[in-house]
């Protein structure tokens, strides 16, 4: 009784506004693209040096030079713009992106986000992530509320931070959350409950301490 | 215009300026945009102890995966190296250095390092493991780190077409990191599906002038990799 | 694709945005790629107190100039404004504050502040009176004088054409600061002097992604100006 | 007895290497492009953003949208390339031009180069001169020995620097000096005499203390 991944990315969704920018993480964000309202000119940008992405190609129309920030195949459409890594993120880092929509492994109450390493294990390396949740406008985290039942919205990260106090909204499967910054203080704010979920279940998965406001 | 740039083969366009040591930049994200053919050529040339620049690390077999694979890099400056198996082994094990960089500070950094930019502030991985150790300052009530331009004694990159001057232009995201690597490379050797004529390309439209191409390796119909193939029904 | 960015004329491009004391850039370099059209209708706007940042200051009538003749500028940010006789007169009497910028520090101020870099370092002017008061740091031997980024609340530029999503590509050396002061206005607006549908211009072409473009006016067959006209003779 | 405009020129071109990217100042510097070695190709680059830059177009054929650094009208190679001001002065201040000619109000013996500003009079700004003296590999000032009979290589500068222990070369009607640079110290040395001038006549023109190798 809690929201789909295509209910969650329906709901980041409502997010959108006519003419944004958008750039997308891996993962359910990228399911987004899918429930773009109708009449809505939205552009996805693609980290890795391309502006008005469109979807994947036909098979047979894979083309390797055109791919997304996941190694993706993708396709051009007529306003699609190419560009160097370099202007990429100086187009991220300097605030030109409306919206961020990624993933999160923790999400601490004051917007703190990790979402890059796991110390001990193998990693990765954090990719576009630290520039997008630095420069981007407004950042949401679209997430599971827990990983294996234990809370990842948090008191506070105890894993390597991606970005401090960067995180604007969450949604999760069972609730929206706000994080409202005014001057050092942030104050997050349950906003929404998913269809179907108490409040006593978002408290009693959710170790972060929040604000009702629904 | 005479040839004096162009090589006939990535062994020769390699002569004489690789050595043990060195640091290498090499273009491209993910497998799309590599100098390929110009990665086997470092191997074959048996030089070690490299420190690599370049956003990814290729995959097993592919690109810098088969630099990896020969060990002959000892230190690699990237964002993002996910995709390689040797990689993880070589890394928990201790015989290869990584330096995690984020991507949009990476690409500054090399952009910096071709413009005579020494360093330079960004917010990026303010108050995060990336900031430790370096200067951070306050701008306008706002954190940055100050983080250092980067140069190569070789930059290795992939461009779709050069004239003989070395001006090269790009094919869609093939282009990535290539056109900063070649402004930072002491020597940058650019290997180019097609070469043509100085004229044959618009100067408005060249991407990296020639001034940053010291050598040009032809290499017609490379194969090309795809790392993620993703499709959508035909209705 | 809407026509959302397209405004039937200058007034109309730059209503609501302007206001006194306000800081604009403008694109161009001598007479070259100048907003001449965008900087006409600053003019008859009336607003005083402008901080410019612009290499030049046009010519006395022509570009900037105008604005001058007006006394609607109160400083001039620039490298270089030889060629105007009103500026003279209002720099000598004290009417008019001129920051002398070097022409590479000016053009990466404003790369930078499009870019989120607060600032930079560089070694150009260095031991001269552009680094009075400033940071000035050693590198690996080599003194560096810190610059910072500038932004604008609103940029004027000149493109040869524009498709409706705003964006931009230059011709020739008309290019020079437009792509850069596109980046650096919290508000950009663009005369162009060709408008075409998207997909008409090669997506490996564009300089200015439609991203910082806010606001498009198509000015077609503008008057362009040579400042130093030089020619050689026909055999 | 000494060098004509046209001499300096030719002198300075002397510097030129097959295959280098030069940028040239306004004056004399610009005659230098008249006397490029046979067979050897030199790329000439024009801040404003413009590498392989051509001659001044036949009449009629001038292009607004076609100027050098000076503003003057010029044309185009097959070679050339158009860049924005910001990549021309990340290809001047990282070091990738050659050779750096221009002209000078003063020069001291310790490299310092004056050229840009008199203080009291109107000051057109500095323009790229001090992006260039800072960034180009090697600069040679080509300059009249002489401002109505004073010397303008000097002990020190006391007008205000446009670089300081920027200049490789100075090249005068009467004599040509380099400066050889090790560590802080700074050594001006005359290596040649124009042609009809003596080597006492170059001293009482010369503030300067230089050493003679000739």
């Amino acid at each position: 009784m809690a929201w789909t991944r295509e209910q969650m990315a329906q709901r980041a969704a409502r997010e959108l506004q006519d003419g944004f920018y958008v750039n997308l993480g891996i993962g359910i964000p990228t399911l987004v693209s899918n429930y773009i309202p109708d009449g809505m000119e939205i552009m996805f940008q693609s980290e890795n040096g391309m502006l008005g992405m469109g979807p994947f190609p036909y098979e047979g129309e894979e083309d390797p030079d055109l791919i997304n920030a996941g190694k993706q195949t993708v396709t051009e459409l007529p306003t699609t713009s190419y560009f160097s890594n370099s202007d990429s993120f100086g187009m991220i880092r300097g605030g030109h992106i409306n919206l961020s929509i990624l993933g999160a492994m923790q999400v601490a109450q004051n917007g703190d986000l990790a979402n890059w390493m796991i110390p001990g294990k193998m990693v990765k390396g954090m990719g576009g992530a630290m520039d997008l949740v630095a420069g981007v406008k407004k950042v949401i985290v679209v997430m599971e509320h827990t990983a294996k039942g234990d809370p990842k919205l948090l008191k506070s990260c105890n894993l390597p931070l991606t970005g401090k106090g960067v995180v604007d909204m969450v949604i999760t499967d069972m609730a929206v959350f706000r994080f409202d910054k005014s001057g050092d203080t942030t104050v997050m704010k349950l906003i929404e409950l998913a269809d179907g979920v108490t409040l006593d279940e978002v408290k009693s998965s959710t170790e972060a301490e929040f604000e009702t406001h629904l | 215009m005479s040839d004096r740039k162009i090589y006939p083969n990535a062994k020769a366009a390699l002569d004489g300026i690789l050595k043990d040591n060195m640091t290498l930049m090499s273009g491209g994200f993910g497998l799309c945009g590599i100098p390929e053919t110009l990665i086997d050529a470092v191997k074959d040339s048996g030089i070690t102890g490299l420190t690599v620049i370049s956003n990814n690390a290729g995959v097993d077999g592919i690109g810098l995966g088969v630099l990896l694979e020969s060990k002959q890099i000892s230190t690699m400056i990237s964002s993002y190296v996910g995709e390689n198996k040797l990689f993880a082994e070589q890394f928990l094990n201790g015989d290869l250095e990584v330096v995690f960089t984020p991507q949009g500070t990476l690409a500054e950094q090399i952009r910096a390092g071709g413009a005579g930019i020494p360093a330079f502030f960004t917010k990026t991985g303010v108050g995060t493991l990336v900031a430790e150790g370096k200067e951070v300052r306050n701008f306008d009530g706002e954190d940055y780190v100050m983080e250092r331009g980067l140069v190569a004694d070789v930059s290795l990159v992939h461009a779709y077409m050069a004239d003989k001057e070395g001006n090269l232009v790009f094919r869609k995201t093939a282009r990535n990191f290539n056109p900063m690597m070649a402004t930072a490379g002491k020597i940058t050797v650019a290997e180019v599906e097609h070469l043509v004529e100085p004229g044959e390309i618009d100067p408005d439209h060249i991407i990296v002038p020639g001034i940053y191409v010291q050598r040009i390796v032809h290499v017609p119909n490379p194969v090309k990799h795809i790392e993620k193939r993703t499709t959508r029904p035909r209705n």
